[in-house]
């Protein structure tokens, strides 16, 4: 329950967080802090500085791309999310965040932390990799943006490297394309023991699933119950077990809220 | 929105009329309610003094390890750190706790931290005192410890193994008890029968209530007096003292306990006297008040658990029409890895040796075993759970191999309200009760009736619908002389709960008791009684928040605990307010100048004629007179003080040792409950649709806290059937040490909660009510009998475990043979 | 800007203004309770799960065990104790103890900052809005049952 | 928690052999070195900062060897006493000569335990593979710069599984 020491700053332009993450080794990025905070509880992580980007409005930004996408500040919280009417463009986006833990964590945690700090059971990683959207980083030497099999490196890990921060999550058009997603959660929206989105577009559908690897894994197949139950099989999964659930049981879990996902998707 | 038949229509308002008070059974607003509301409820946290010290415990990473060495040199060096406590001094400046098991287990060495050994992971091994809460943890990271790892014991089934590892010298094979139960005929009972069923093993696992409010204590010395005062939330002072003073080598008076309000307790915080003890040396040897506070983690690693229990080779005798005549099991009781309330374990679970069952012919063979588990305690529900649970399967199961109606070999096998009170086969008097009528109640809250509907509704939704029976017999006022069945040197028995009642100099009515409320209501309850005896109004009725042992209101066995207020505090309430009541006629008949107290009567705070209503004196007066201006009353009334003690004793007798015979509790409250579930059979994930529980605790006080105390219990059972559970891993390490993990249910994943009650008074208690609020446990054995109900069709697969997480049920889909492997039917 | 170890922060609880020196790593709750002497505000748990520190923070409710109190500093804070602050009892105080939904109290304040953050968006919430509302808000001793009806007895002005 | 896999070097058995018994080469392969120094030809020490994205885990890790027969079989084992963690391995690999190349049959029994371990074990599993791929890889490298260019990584994920499950005291 009690933090190890720790400095603090808490910058007002994205250009000083840079500054203060890349200038000082062991610095990480306080965005809601729903996850960091705790896991500094346990001291099971212990960064030397905190760089508390809540100050940072540039990232608080939701608008709509020209091509009718959607550009979310990577400090925009879920209940933000969830309730802004532009996040119609996609609404699984605000569908899924509404699911997440509960409206205190939801009035705190953000977009950005939540596809950041990567744990294999959070919501969102799946999403982005099914929708197919890209982070945008940015660093000392620019902005790069990224594509989700790029960004999720491993738990916790992501392309965000030392020194940098992601600024912000670039969601396309959907273009008649359509978003499922299905999860099986401890009890009524819990943590998710397995989970699936998927995104279907003339009966091609794309498929992440979350909870059975340390990233997500993406998967394409047809939107046909058998195409996709084929496809999940053939992944080969190797997923952790833990008291939810065993691997055999993951694996398992996974087909059905693939299949799930796609066919919300597929309405 | 959650039906419940008892909340009135309206937000509840003191009904009363002028005359006749009557608050017994009137849903009277909480006096605890004003302050905790407001966040104004004293918690042991919130209790601060100047220049506290804050305590952190260096606790161990492995579940079984010699410690070779410990430096807190580093530790010391740290600015703001004022001292540390290691297992050596503790070894040295107390004894080791007094043990209830007979040696040789009774031998064992149990200390305040670990002295050279860590037995469960989590074990406290070094106290490190400093300015503030961080401070404290940062030293205690600085703190160098040693370890020599070895080889854990973590299944109780296979702990007293030849070769197994020991946990204690003085433990062989793990042992901590084992005995034999043997009540009826039951080989005669086998002979008779027609069929016999057979369950290779069935487990009830480990998990605990986890109180939002975790441990804590606030521990100043007194030098001067050599006196302690303990500011904690344990719920058992009369037990902890009991430990703690011999231990820490002083008088039971040097020990005060003090609490106000204290956030849950469901057993769970009986047996912190260990972490008290290592408080109480290190106020003494920093000369400063010393605060401590359990984190959720440490709560989850290192307190105590519900026991885990397994049954083994059970046999069921049972006649053709479903009679069944008693059972044999060998029964494997899980400890953990010290003995803190236990082996009491062993023995309070026969307070319901048949269940609700009339079952004559009992033969049990019961061992517990230590493991490197988080210590065991008692757990809402404690011992009689596990056992129920145990009951309850066995009904399911032996109803669905012999194909017979659940409800209606339930009711055939019932104790009958009619043979009330009711002797079971082990001496035990059950008081009242109407199981029958319960379950009919239970039913009807489920619509029963339409259930095969329900049934094909939900197989169209592509669901599987189960409907499910739970019973609880919540056994309360605990007779003390059963723990000299599992250790025959003891000298304890009986009960005992005490109440004072005084009328104050200026007409207040002042009530202390002897218990710990955890949200029990006592102050309330308390009041009511008091006020029908008076014949005044509750809110005119002071009861003192709290517990506080320098009160004249602390007994033996004074706490909260094992369902026993309503009659042992009460009781005591009861007897103090009718002391007092004599008292203030004697004085009124005095002043009254009537001929004998008999001719006055007492009514809205003053005490009148009875044949002159007009000569009244008030309260006030009499507290004035007798406090201040006693020199009116004649000499032979002097003798009256107004401040009346009367301690509550149950009429409890000693058991029969060798026959491990006799009345072991006083009063049983009962709980029928029924649920159904809905499971998706393509993931075992299931959701419980609809909820009935039915309680009979005879008179109810105050009806809606009764309603309360069902809810909660049966939320608890419902998370313990579910997600709720302790397990470990290969090397020890708990598996959910902290709510990430140990999913408990919040208010999405509560079914509607149907209650209701029927009244059966006991014919054994001052108020005839009985000791209520351990219930729950039926719960359990519902949603795990409605899971096999649901999954009937699906090869039949068998519940054989307490816990049904989503993983077990789409393993008793996926391969229902495994389970069925469990039980036989032989035919005669 | 250079980072710290700890500042000076001004925080304004239930309408008064606190200034205090504290450690960085210092948790929003742990700064009402041990620096402020504002204990209605409670720890439960150690992990974010169990919302009993819940308060208002700039009028949105939050768990206080999950922020750092040098982040709440230039922000309004309400905490239980601000619930009645002339002692007339909040409605959804005089709910709670109307159909107890409270036994042991202890995640009470938290629930009822919870349960007045929903009522201040969402004056007529249905059951199931109260659920969701309350959701991240351990109840140990009740089943929810009756929490569930107060809050929406206190939302219909203490009717039924 | 245990691990094992197949991997194939495009080197002779002997330099593979070197690189994985020389504490100076090992300490490359390791995430997160900071310092290493070697007390005698059986045991040496190393002080790492195992990145683990949240911040990254300090622990420093005792090694000892616990058996070798040159040049095919070595047993190592590495106990990590850290702030976050503590962690006990005991790993071994068998080198045999294939198709001109060499190929490294290797397992590995990984127990971690202390706070990092009640972040529970949906992280901890993945964690561990992605260490041991790292060290892989990064093996890889190492033995292509001690000559000899090594297989593309992907023979990583051909052999890496996990031989067993936790057994919970429950779940019987």
């Amino acid at each position: 329950m009690l933090l190890a020491e720790v400095e603090y700053a808490r910058p007002s332009t994205v250009e000083g967080a840079v500054r203060l993450l890349s200038s000082h080794a062991g610095a990480r990025p306080l965005a809601g802090g729903q996850t960091l905070t705790n896991v500094m509880k346990a001291r099971a992580a212990a960064p030397d500085v905190l760089v508390d980007l809540n100050d940072l409005e540039e990232l608080r930004q939701i608008s709509r791309t020209a091509d009718g996408g959607l550009e979310l500040g990577a400090m925009v919280t879920l209940s933000e999310l969830i309730r802004s009417p532009d996040a119609d463009a996609r609404p699984i986006l605000a569908e899924v965040a509404a699911q997440i833990a509960d409206v205190q964590v939801r009035n705190r945690g953000t977009i950005g932390g939540n596809i950041c700090s990567n744990d294999p059971t959070n919501h969102l990683p799946p999403v982005v990799a099914a929708l197919g959207a890209t982070m945008t980083i940015r660093g000392p030497d620019g902005e790069r943006t990224v594509t989700a099999e790029e960004f999720f490196v491993g738990v916790y890990m992501t392309a965000v490297a030392p020194g940098e921060l992601m600024t912000k999550l670039t969601v396309p058009a959907a273009d008649g394309a359509r978003d499922g997603f299905a999860s099986i959660p401890i009890g009524r929206d819990g943590t998710c023991i397995c989970n699936a989105a998927a995104t279907v577009e003339d009966g091609q559908a794309r498929i992440a699933l979350g909870c059975v690897a340390a990233v997500p894994v993406v998967l394409s197949s047809t939107a046909e119950e058998d195409a996709v139950r084929e496809a999940v099989r053939g992944a080969d999964l190797d997923p952790p077990s833990d008291v939810h659930a065993s691997d055999d049981y993951r694996r398992h879990l996974a087909e059905v809220v693939a299949l799930r996902a796609v066919q919300q998707a597929a309405g | 929105m959650s039906e419940t038949t008892v909340t009135p229509d309206q937000p509840i308002t003191v009904e009363r009329e002028e005359t006749a008070p009557g608050f017994i059974g009137v849903n009277v607003p909480r006096k605890e309610d004003k302050r905790l509301v407001q966040g104004e409820g004293v918690f042991v946290d919130d209790v601060k003094r100047h220049g506290m010290a804050y305590v952190h415990f260096v606790r161990s990473p492995y579940a079984h390890a010699a410690i070779s060495r410990i430096d807190v040199s580093k530790a010391m060096a740290r600015e703001g750190v004022y001292g540390t406590l290691i297992g050596e001094e503790v070894a040295a400046e107390t004894d080791p706790f007094f043990q209830i098991a007979p040696p040789p287990a009774g031998e064992l060495k149990d200390y305040a931290l670990a002295v050279g050994r860590v037995r469960h992971v989590g074990e406290p091994v070094v106290a490190v005192a400093a300015a503030s809460r961080e401070l404290a943890r940062d030293a205690a990271e600085l703190v160098e410890v040693d370890y020599e790892p070895l080889e854990p014991v973590l299944d109780p089934e296979h702990a007293a193994d030849p070769g197994a590892p020991q946990l204690h010298d003085e433990a062989p094979s793990n042992t901590i008890w084992q005995g034999n139960f043997d009540y009826g005929d039951y080989d005669a009972a086998l002979a008779e029968a027609d069929k016999v069923v057979r369950i290779k093993r069935l487990h009830f696992h480990r998990f605990s209530s986890t109180p939002l409010e975790t441990s804590g204590a606030v521990v100043e010395y007194n030098r001067g007096t050599g006196q302690w005062t303990i500011h904690s939330n344990n719920q058992f002072p009369g037990f902890a003292i009991i430990m703690m003073a011999p231990a820490l080598k002083v008088g039971m008076d040097k020990l005060r306990f003090v609490s106000q309000d204290i956030g849950g307790g469901f057993g769970n915080k009986i047996c912190t006297h260990v972490q008290l003890v290592a408080m109480c040396l290190l106020a003494r040897k920093l000369n400063r008040a010393v605060n401590w506070t359990e984190w959720r983690t440490d709560q989850h690693t290192a307190n105590s658990h519900g026991n885990e229990r397994v049954f083994l080779d059970v046999e069921v005798p049972v006649k053709a029409d479903g009679t069944m005549l008693g059972f044999k099991a060998r029964a494997i009781d899980d400890c953990g890895a010290f003995t803190r309330y236990e082996p009491l374990g062993c023995i309070i679970w026969a307070q319901v040796t048949p269940g609700v069952y009339r079952w004559r012919n009992v033969r049990l063979d019961f061992t517990q075993v230590c493991t490197n588990k988080s210590p065991c305690g008692p757990n809402r529900g404690y011992s009689r759970m596990q056992h129920l649970w145990f009951t309850e399967r066995v009904m399911d199961i032996v109803a669905q191999e012999l194909g017979a109606d659940p409800v209606e070999i339930r009711k055939r096998n019932y104790i009958r309200a009619d043979e009330m009170p009711y002797e079971t086969p082990n001496g035990c008097v059950y008081d009242s009760g109407d199981y029958a009528r319960c379950l009919d109640e239970a039913l009807e809250l489920i619509d029963y009736g339409s259930i095969d509907e329900k049934r094909r509704d939900a197989e169209s939704r592509g669901k599987l619908l189960g409907v499910g029976i739970g019973s609880t017999l919540d056994s309360g006022t605990n007779n003390f002389g059963q723990s000299t069945i599992v250790n025959p040197e003891l000298q304890f028995s009986g009960n005992n709960e005490v109440a004072t009642v005084k009328l104050d100099i200026f007409g207040e009515v002042v009530v202390t008791l002897g218990t710990t409320p955890q949200g029990q209501s006592h102050e309330t309850t308390a009041a009511q009684v008091v006020a029908d005896i008076l014949k005044v109004s509750p809110e005119d009725v002071n009861v003192r928040a709290g517990h506080d042992s320098y009160w004249n209101s602390h007994a033996g066995f004074s706490g909260t605990y094992a369902s026993q207020f309503a009659v042992t505090g009460l009781g005591a309430v009861k007897g103090a307010t009718e002391m007092l009541a004599e008292e203030i006629k004697k004085i009124g008949s005095v002043v009254l100048g009537a001929d004998s107290p008999d001719d006055v009567e007492l009514e809205g705070g003053f005490v009148r004629r009875k044949d002159n209503p007009e000569a009244a004196l008030p309260f006030m007066a009499c507290g004035a007179i007798v406090n201040a201006n006693n020199a009116v009353l004649p000499l032979e009334y002097r003798d009256i003080t107004l401040n009346c003690r009367y301690v509550y004793v149950p009429p409890h007798q000693l058991p029969d040792k060798e026959r491990k015979y006799g009345n072991l509790t006083l009063t049983y409250a009962n709980q029928i409950h029924a649920c159904v579930v809905e499971v998706d059979p393509e993931t075992g994930v299931y959701e419980i649709v609809d909820y009935g529980a039915v309680d009979d605790c005879g008179v109810r006080i105050n009806p809606l806290i009764v309603e309360g105390q069902v809810h909660g219990a049966a939320a608890q059972s419902i998370g313990a059937a579910t997600h709720e559970t302790f397990p470990y891993d290969e090397d020890g390490n708990l598996l959910t040490p902290n709510f990430y993990d140990y999913h408990v249910p919040h208010a999405l994943d509560m079914p509607p909660l149907k209650t209701t009650s029927i009244e059966s008074p006991s014919p054994f208690t001052p108020l005839g009510a009985k000791g209520m609020g351990e219930g729950g446990g039926a719960g359990i054995s519902a949603v795990g009998s409605a899971l096999q109900d649901a999954l009937r069709g699906s090869g039949k697969p068998v519940v054989t475990n307490s816990s049904n997480p989503y993983h077990r049920v789409w393993e008793l889909l996926r391969n229902p043979e495994e389970s069925r492997a469990l039980v036989e039917v032989e035919e005669r | 800007m250079e980072p710290v170890r700890g500042q000076r922060i001004t925080v304004e609880v239930n309408g008064e203004r606190h200034e205090r020196d504290v450690e960085a790593r210092r948790l929003l709750v742990h700064f009402l309770r041990d620096d402020l002497d504002l204990t209605g505000t409670h720890v439960g748990c150690d992990t974010g799960n169990c919302g009993a520190c819940t308060v208002i923070l700039n009028g949105v409710a939050i768990k206080s065990c999950m922020l750092l109190a040098v982040q709440a500093d230039g922000t309004s804070v309400e905490t239980v104790e601000g619930l009645s602050p002339d002692g007339e009892l909040h409605p959804l105080q005089e709910a709670f103890s109307s159909f107890h939904a409270l036994q042991c109290g202890y995640c009470t304040p938290g629930m009822l900052m919870s349960a007045k953050h929903l009522l201040d968006h969402n004056p007529e919430p249905t059951e199931g809005e109260i659920r969701r509302a309350i959701q991240g808000n351990i109840c140990r001793c009740t089943g929810y049952v009756n929490i569930v009806e107060a809050i929406a007895s206190a939302a219909k002005g203490g009717r039924r | 928690m245990k691990v094992n896999g197949e991997r194939a070097f495009a080197a002779p058995r002997e330099t593979v052999w070197r690189v994985l018994q020389d504490p100076a080469q090992m300490a490359e392969v390791m995430p997160g070195v900071e310092s290493f120094d070697v007390h005698d030809d059986r045991h040496w020490r190393a002080n790492v900062a195992i990145p683990l994205g949240l911040g990254s885990l300090r622990m420093s890790i005792n090694f000892e060897k616990l058996e070798e027969r040159e040049p095919e079989f070595s047993q190592l084992r590495a106990k990590g006493t850290g702030v976050g963690a503590l962690m006990n391995l005991v790993t071994q690999f068998e080198l045999s000569e294939r198709d001109g190349g060499t190929a490294m049959a290797w397992e590995a029994d990984v127990r971690i335990a202390g706070p990092v371990g009640s972040m529970g074990q949906r992280v901890l599993k993945p964690i561990v593979n992605q260490q041991v791929q790292q060290v892989l890889t990064a093996l890889d490298a190492q033995v292509a710069k001690a000559g000899g260019g090594a297989e593309a990584p992907k023979g990583a994920e051909e052999g890496l599984s996990l031989l067993e499950e936790e057994s919970y005291s429950d779940e019987r």
